[in-house]
Parts: structure tokens; C-alpha cells; sequence
């Protein structure tokens, strides 16, 4: 059964205030094109997750669609810090619950195995475990190992309503490779009840199952198939293109005030009519194809 | 002639000897990815790099701007994810170093990494944890990398993002954390931790820098050894491979 | 004329009726691998099949000797693991149906496939739990499929390796268990059981079965509903599939 | 740093007594070879641990080697029981801890993840639970969820000494490939101390570097990585060789009752001095030649 749609329709599926995981990390395998469409259909209220945060975050944030953000501090790498996410937490319109990179990865883990909790090392002694328990009393608690009487700290599975993730490949059933690290993509979908899979292309079902090894996500998990290349962009998909430098900075750069990054919504996500738009708006084919990355190299 | 390099190329170079072969190191974003590759091409050949996104081992051919560039991930032998790094390799207790660059340290190597000012009142957000937090419990030493300033080095830190020796003492393995910080590299001087108060200790000062130099720009006193040697220079090779090889483009050691 | 069809061909049509579109289906060995290909090749063709061991969506065009030949793994679009099977989608709570033989179910439809004989005194071990214990543990509904005979409908079974009902009324959602036993589906008869006490229940009888042939062929009395229906037979294609594509060597139908 | 040893200098690092999980399942995959030489060393009182039990380990039970199995049950598929295991179980020679593949799978997880312990649904309401609490007590427990104050059932982390891991591919650092599916063999190499790799052929580092998505062991798990072509026969190996009905046959044959499988021993272990002879014994070139696969079918 395809369950190929139109980005369009993958996001009309989600309601306000649902909890969303995302692919991205730092300036890589965000889902873009995904977000400036729930920024343009005006979407509100929602939760965000991520280990590691990102620029599809960022974005989403800087719009004013998220109530909510779970995630293990971020940057934009060298470009810059995440300023829309930063102002919100300054400003207090953010509520952020911020934890580390395992701990996230952890709690996702748990959602993808039906583990009622799971015990973790880390944040123990630190400021990020005292705030999370004076923000969110209920995701942590602790816990006897039943075998040594040691006390640990547990966490409460994240179960979001749906994982959207940015892929290289994908059949129509959703079957979906991801090259390169994955960081948390896999317990992400897992976890999620549904995901959407964002594909730079869709691969026959015949192809899939040549190299079924390669399926990260299973179709089983997945509700829509959206083909979007370039659906990263301007960051980088490996093995597919490079991230987009000038438009990262340009980013960066409208980020610095609301008033600015107002400007470069109504630019970049409002003003243009769909992901083919933007694509011309940022250099269309010719800067595409300067993007595209060496296949050995994978960027 | 003595040879000419900057204080970031010394810092990666002290990192880069405080790694030994065959360990397994859990990298951070900025100097610490230079000191460990320079590890790896010189004293520490079948040292393991892990990038926490699920890398492991790249040999990198292009500077890249961050953990998230795949120039970085080139020619890994490994390419998976957190719950692989950080949960089966760092949580699980097989990595020996892990490699932190910080906002702010106080005098038990707690590290900051979040919030700059102060957090009852006005603060500024900066990166946060990502895996630092995690390197920080899990790791059976860490290594400190930053820059040597009163306002880095401070007797209180806003936040916490990784814990070091926490209140000094035992309080840290009584909170069931593992490891613990055992330097701290600066671009003035080297510091370990005494083994009781677990209180930052000045190990060796760089040349060229005084006894002054370094204390005038902390905002607190560490123990100070009767003796303290000099920091040993980077070796011609060191400073080759750092400038010719691992980032002809400056972007770490700008 | 009415087809001529064997009680096993009869059993694993019966199965793959059980099955709809578009659920997630737990397979053991034998039997429940035939109905679940007949299944997906007629009435569920977007019904996705899991193998234990790391398996989705299989299609074979070489009979196997069982899970463990990868004939039954041929074209498949997931290749992972347990702990992506049994964890990730099983114990996640997405198998709508588990499907599993046994050599022993009592009248809750608690299965052995563990010890034969006396556990206090004499017995054989055979081939014990592999996943059956976790898919009768976690799955939306469990569907037993096994002979029908004396030895193998009990009063008592040796040995429970994979809980139905337990002893009865609510004591399997008591223990924190997920699902149960809908349908026990045998060369004779196919039961479900009663809503309330769990006991099996008489659903219909296959024909040319006599309910004398059920019952004197049972360890135990099923509860008998007033008016007991004919099975449905297979249909020539089913019977097609069966012999031609599924299993045309007749390993599992032998 | 090559790890490359031959099989007897691999088997040879490993103690009396050790706890070794055991890459087999069924009939695939199974560390065939590497038994064949742990009996001809005349290693005593293992403990094996897999999660659904394989040709592997009924190898090694029968010749003596094994004083504790830890496993989810199983069996040689249709060509029959694991007929040594079961004896041992039936005369009270074996001591074996009989679990659920799943309950196997989330022990080895719980130790590749460095977790205390690990809840689990399974095992609750069976026969199972009951002899695993009568037998070892010290590996469940009860745990309670902080969240909800639900109760569940706690498994200890498995922690095996070595794990043997039969693979179709490795580089002499011990990065594995595995093709097919994977079972139980990603968290055993994980959650042990360290990881033999037996592997079809050794491909060079550049070769692993190129496809480092596939690498399912990293070499940093691994102590010794052996090549070994036909390793695992008479079981298959996925994309590399079907498995030897004749052989199986002859086997099954054998463990029928203790003094026949002596013979067997003494015919295939025993009798030959190292792999190679073994290979000849069973027919050699000829035969290995009608067991390759063929490289799409996989078998």
C-alpha cells in the first residue's frame, strides 16, 4: 500500500499541540522543508524532541509553533548557537526541559521497547537534574537496582506522537535507509506512535529488499512518504548534498533579533508557496547543483 | 631557536600527549577533536575516536565545521548512533578519556556549558550538554579544554551542565558518578586535582608564562606544588601535522 | 463435488482468516508461517509478518526447514534482530496478533512447548519457549494452532511456557500481561474462549467432524454454545496457494 | 593494529570456566568450528549463553564442555531437538537456565548498555519464571515502576566473559559485517568483555570504511579476529554457503544416544586435526562447492 503524499497532506495530518521528534542534529538531516510547512499551514502549540538540538527546531521555535522543547542543548556547529530557541528560554516563552544527548537517547529507547522506565548514569550532580525536577517533577525519579540495593536515577519513556525524519531513501510502504551516523532517528521512530518519512527519493520495493540490512525504519511504523529533494535544506544530507553556507548564515544572521527573523519568515517560509518555491528562492538548480555532494566523499 | 606556536597549538598538543594507545576516547566539539586526532596520528595509533552521533574512527580529509559536517565522519569504520556510542561504548564504561571543552570550570572541574550570568536573574543560553553531561558521569577520566580567564576559571559557576568532583571530596563517587575531571588544559598552565579535597592543582606552566600570569586570571587559587615544571613545547612534527594535515584552515585554531 | 483438502490445509486457511489487512503479525514455526503467507497473498496483502529473529515482510520462494534457513527470509525489507522484533515492535505493544503452535494447551490456553511428561518425575525436554513466551506475554491476541488430540488438549498441561489465561477470569490481566489467547484452531474444531471464566469455547467444527469426535478427542470439556457452525472450507485458490507457491515440497503440510 | 590469530591461538585465550555467548541460532550461523577446537583443547566448565539455543552449542554439550546453559530454548529446525542439550537437561547433567528469546535479548541489552537492570512483560504467569526463581534466584527480581507504582518483573544484565561471533566479513581491527538478519549477536558482542571474531573472509580497513553503516561489531570490542572459511559448517552462513543437510542429518543421527555421538566426536573432532581437516573429512572442495550461495538468493 503507498503511502507516498504530498507534503501538504503529511502535515495537515498533525494537530496542534501534538509532541514531535525531529531528525536533525546541529546543521544536518533537518527536516526543513517539513518545518517552514507546518510554519505556513499554522500549526501551534507544539512539543519538539530531539537529542541533539537543531536547526529544524530552531526554525519552528523562531515561528512561534513550539510550547515546547525536549532536547539535550544544541548549536548551529560554527555557524552560531541556536538564537530563536536561546530567546525563548531568556524570555521565558520557551519552556525548555533540557537534558544531555544520552538522556534523551535513553528515554527514547525506553518509548521504542515499551520499558515502563530506564535507569541512566548520567545528570546526577548537575544544575540540568536539579532544573528538570524543579520544571517537570514527573520524568524523573528514583530508583533501587533490585540486585544491589544501588540507587539510580530513572527516566520516563518519550513516546512522541509522531517521529518525522529526514532520509536519503524510502519505498513507497515507507521502508526507509538513513547513511551516515543516525544519532537518535532510529529509537525516534520506534518510539513515535506514527512517522512521517521525508525522502531526498523513493527507491522501488525491489531495490529495499536487496539490501534490507539498510532499513532503518521499518514500513510498519510509518503514515506518510513524502519525496522532497532537498528537503534538508540548507543542511546537509549525507551521501546527498553539503549544507548551504551562505543560506546557514544568512539564517544566522536574521536570527540575531525577532524583528529580523520575522523578515526572513515572510522571505523564506510565508513568501514563497511550497518547498519548489523556496528552492528557487534560495538559487534554484544552479545552487543546487554546487550543493550536491561528492559520492565518495559524501558531501 | 625555540620554535614558534600559538597557545591553542600548545593546548592541543598537551591534550594530544595526555592520550595513550589503544584507549578509547569520547571526543567534544573544538579543540578537543585536534588533540585527539593529533593523538592518533602520532603516540596513539590504535586509539578509538567516538564522535557521540555515532562515529567512530574517521580520518577526516577536510576540516569540518562541527560534529554535524560529514567531513568529519570520512573514512569512519563506524557510522550508528547515540544509544550505540553513548549508551553501549560510554554508559556502559569502556571509554577511558573523554575530551571536554567548557564555558566556565570551577576549582573541582565542574563544567559549564549552559548558562553564562547569573541564573536567578539575567543569563544568556548558550549551548547546553549535548553528550558533554554524559562524557562528564560515564568517562573514567575526563580532560579540560579552555581558555585560561578569570571569568572561565571561577571560583562559582552558573550552571553545572557537568559535573566534575561536585562539592569536592568524595561527594562526587557518592553520587554514584564514575571517573571524574584529571586536567585541566589552559593556554597558561596545566592543572590534575588533589587526591583528597579533589581541589584543581597547578601541574605545569607553559613557557613563557609566570606564576602570576596564571593566577592573576583565575577567580580561584588552586593548590600549588612546591615545585612546577614547564609545560613541554610541541615538537616540530606536532605542530606539521596540526597545521598541514588536521586543520589547514585555522577553523579550530583560529 | 466439494474439494478434497487435508485437516492441515483446512488449519492453515482457518489461520489466515483469522488475520486482516494491515496488522502486525508475530510468527512461530510450522503451521502459522503457512497461514500467515496465505494470508498476505489473499485477504491481508498489507499485513505486515514478523520473524523473531530480525525478519519483516519475507517473501520466500523456496520452502524452509524453519526460521533458521534463510530461504524464509528471502526478499524481505527489514533484516535487524531480536531486540528490534520482539522488542522494538513486540514488547512496544504493536503485534496485533501472535501466532504460535504448541505441543500442549489446557482449557485457558496456556501452551507448552517445554517438558512432556511428569516435571516432578520423568520427562523429555523439546524445544521450550524461543519467542512464544514473549508473543503470548505482549501480543494484542494470541492464535494457537496444534492437532487435535487427547495428549494435546489437557486438563493439565507439564509445563507452561507461554501463558493464556492462566487459572481463569481476570488472573492474566492480574499478572500485568497484555492480550491472551483468542482462537485455539486444531485439525478438528476451532474454540475461543469465554469472555468471562476464559474457558475454551466451542466456535465451530470443521466439516465431516462430529462433536463426538471434539469432545472424546479433549482432555477437558469445552464450553458448547447452543447452535455450533460448520467451518468454513478452504477455496481452490487458498488450496492453489497452499500447495503450489507456499509450500510446494510439502514440508509444512506433510 | 591486526587482531588476526588462527582459530587455536583464538580458543586458546579463553579459560576454563568462562562465560561464552555463542553467535548460533538453530541451524545458522553457528560457531561450529570454534567448538570443534574448544573440545579439542579439552576447555571444561563453560557457561553458554545465547538466546534461542543452536547446533553450537548442543556441540558442546555433548563433548562435556558445558556446565551452564543460559538460553530461550530451541532447536535444530525440522531436522530435529537439540538432543544433547535435552539429555543434559533430562539426566541432570546440564544445568540449564531456560528463558524466552526476548527475556535472552533484553539481558544482553541491559549489559551492552551498562544498565543495572532491565523490566521486562515476558516471562510473568509461566512455568519459565517459576524453575528460573527456583533455580538462580539472584537473576529476577521485582521491580516497581516510580512512575506509575505498577509492578514488573527486573532481569540482570548478561555479561558474558567473550562473545564468539561467526560473520560473513571483518577488517583485521575486528569491524564486523554481518548480512541477514542479526538475532541476539549486535548486544552480545556488546554486553561482553570483549568479542572473537570468526569471520568468511577479512576485507582491508578501506573496504569496511567505505559501507561503515554495515559495521555491526566495531573492532574496538574485539580481542582476536580469525578467518575461517566455512567456519559455521554444517549451518549456513547468509550470502556465503546454505547449510549441509547430509552433515545436519548425520549429526542428528549421532546424538541420539551418548555413545554414538562419542563416535561422532571422535570421526569430526577429534579424529581431524584442525578445521581443514575437518573440511576434507566431510567432502572437501566438491562438496563446500554444492553449498555456496548463490549471491542473490542468499543461499
Amino acid at each position: 500500500m503507498s503511502k507516498v503524499t504530498s507534503l501538504a497532506e503529511a502535515v495537515g495530518s498533525i494537530s496542534d499541540g501534538e509532541h514531535l521528534s525531529l531528525s536533525g542534529f546541529a546543521i544536518t538531516r533537518c527536516t526543513m522543508a517539513f518545518a517552514r510547512e507546518v510554519i505556513r499551514q499554522g500549526l501551534r502549540g507544539l512539543t519538539i524532541s530531539q537529542c541533539v538540538g537543531a536547526m529544524d527546531a530552531d526554525l519552528l521555535t523562531g515561528a512561534g509553533v513550539v510550547e515546547r522543547l525536549i532536547y539535550g542543548g544544541g548549536s548551529l556547529d560554527r555557524f552560531g548557537r541556536l538564537a530563536n530557541i536561546n530567546r525563548g528560554i531568556e524570555n521565558g516563552s520557551l519552556c525548555a526541559e533540557e537534558y544531555s544527548s544520552l538522556s534523551i537517547a535513553f528515554r527514547y529507547l525506553a518509548g521504542s521497547l515499551g520499558l515502563p522506565f530506564i535507569p541512566i548514569r548520567s545528570l546526577r550532580g548537575s544544575d540540568l537534574l536539579r532544573q528538570i525536577r524543579a520544571r517537570t517533577a514527573e520524568d524523573v525519579a528514583e530508583v533501587t537496582d533490585p540486585f544491589t540495593g544501588e540507587n539510580w536515577l530513572a527516566l520516563k519513556p518519550l513516546q512522541p506522537d509522531v517521529a518525522v525524519v529526514q532520509v536519503q531513501a524510502a519505498d513507497e510502504d515507507g521502508n526507509a535507509w538513513i547513511f551516515g551516523p543516525k544519532w537518535d532517528n532510529p529509537e525516534q521512530a520506534r518510539a513515535a506512535k506514527r512517522t512521517i518519512v521525508i525522502t531526498e527519493r523513493i527507491l522501488s520495493g525491489d531495490e529495499i529488499r536487496k539490501h534490507a540490512e539498510q532499513t532503518i525504519i521499518p514500513g510498519l511504523l510509518v503514515s506518510h512518504v513524502v519525496e522532497l529533494p532537498f528537503g534538508a535544506h540548507p543542511t546537509s544530507v549525507y551521501g546527498a548534498y553539503d549544507y548551504d553556507d551562505v543560506q546557514i548564515r544568512c539564517y544566522v544572521e536574521a536570527a540575531k533579533t525577532p524583528a529580523s527573523f520575522q523578515a526572513y519568515l515572510q522571505e523564506f517560509v510565508y513568501g514563497v508557496k511550497d518547498h519548489q518555491g523556496y528552492l528557487d528562492k534560495v538559487g534554484g538548480v544552479a545552487r543546487l547543483e554546487q550543493l550536491r555532494a561528492d559520492p565518495v566523499l559524501g558531501y | 631557536m625555540p620554535l614558534e606556536y600559538t597557545p591553542s597549538e600548545l593546548m592541543a598538543v598537551a591534550g594530544a600527549r595526555e592520550l595513550e594507545d589503544g584507549q578509547v576516547v569520547a571526543v567534544g566539539l573544538g579543540l578537543p577533536v585536534v588533540a585527539s586526532f593529533l593523538a592518533k596520528k602520532t603516540c596513539a595509533p590504535n586509539m578509538t575516536i567516538l564522535f557521540e552521533l555515532g562515529v567512530i574512527n574517521p580520518e577526516p580529509i577536510h576540516t569540518g565545521v562541527g560534529l554535524a559536517d560529514p567531513r568529519v565522519w570520512y573514512r569512519a569504520n563506524v557510522l550508528s548512533s547515540f544509544v550505540d556510542i553513548l549508551g553501549a561504548v560510554l554508559h556502559k564504561g569502556r571509554v577511558d578519556v573523554g575530551f571536554l571543552g567548557g564555558l566556565e570550570v570551577d576549582q573541582y572541574g565542574n563544567l559549564n556549558t549552559t548558562l553564562l550570568g547569573d541564573p536567578q536573574g539575567q543569563f544568556r543560553h548558550m549551548i547546553g550538554s549535548g553528550g558533554a553531561n554524559d562524557i562528564a558521569s560515564c568517562a573514567k577520566r575526563t580532560i579540560i579544554i579552555m581558555r585560561h580567564e578569570a571569568r572561565k576559571l571561577n571560583k562559582t559557576i552558573s550552571f553545572i551542565t557537568s559535573p566534575g568532583y561536585m562539592g569536592g571530596g568524595d561527594e562526587r563517587a557518592q553520587a554514584g558518578l564514575l571517573g571524574g575531571p584529571s586536567r585541566v588544559i589552559t593556554d597558561k598552565a596545566i592543572f590534575d586535582f588533589d587526591g583528597v579535597s579533589k581541589r584543581m592543582r597547578l601541574l605545569s606552566i607553559h613557557p613563557g608564562i609566570t606564576l602570576e600570569d596564571v593566577l592573576d586570571n583565575m577567580g580561584f587559587t588552586p593548590v600549588i606544588p612546591e615545585a612546577v615544571p614547564l609545560t613541554e613545547p610541541p615538537d616540530p612534527e606536532q605542530l606539521r601535522l596540526i597545521r598541514e594535515v588536521i586543520d589547514p584552515q585555522r577553523i579550530y585554531m583560529g
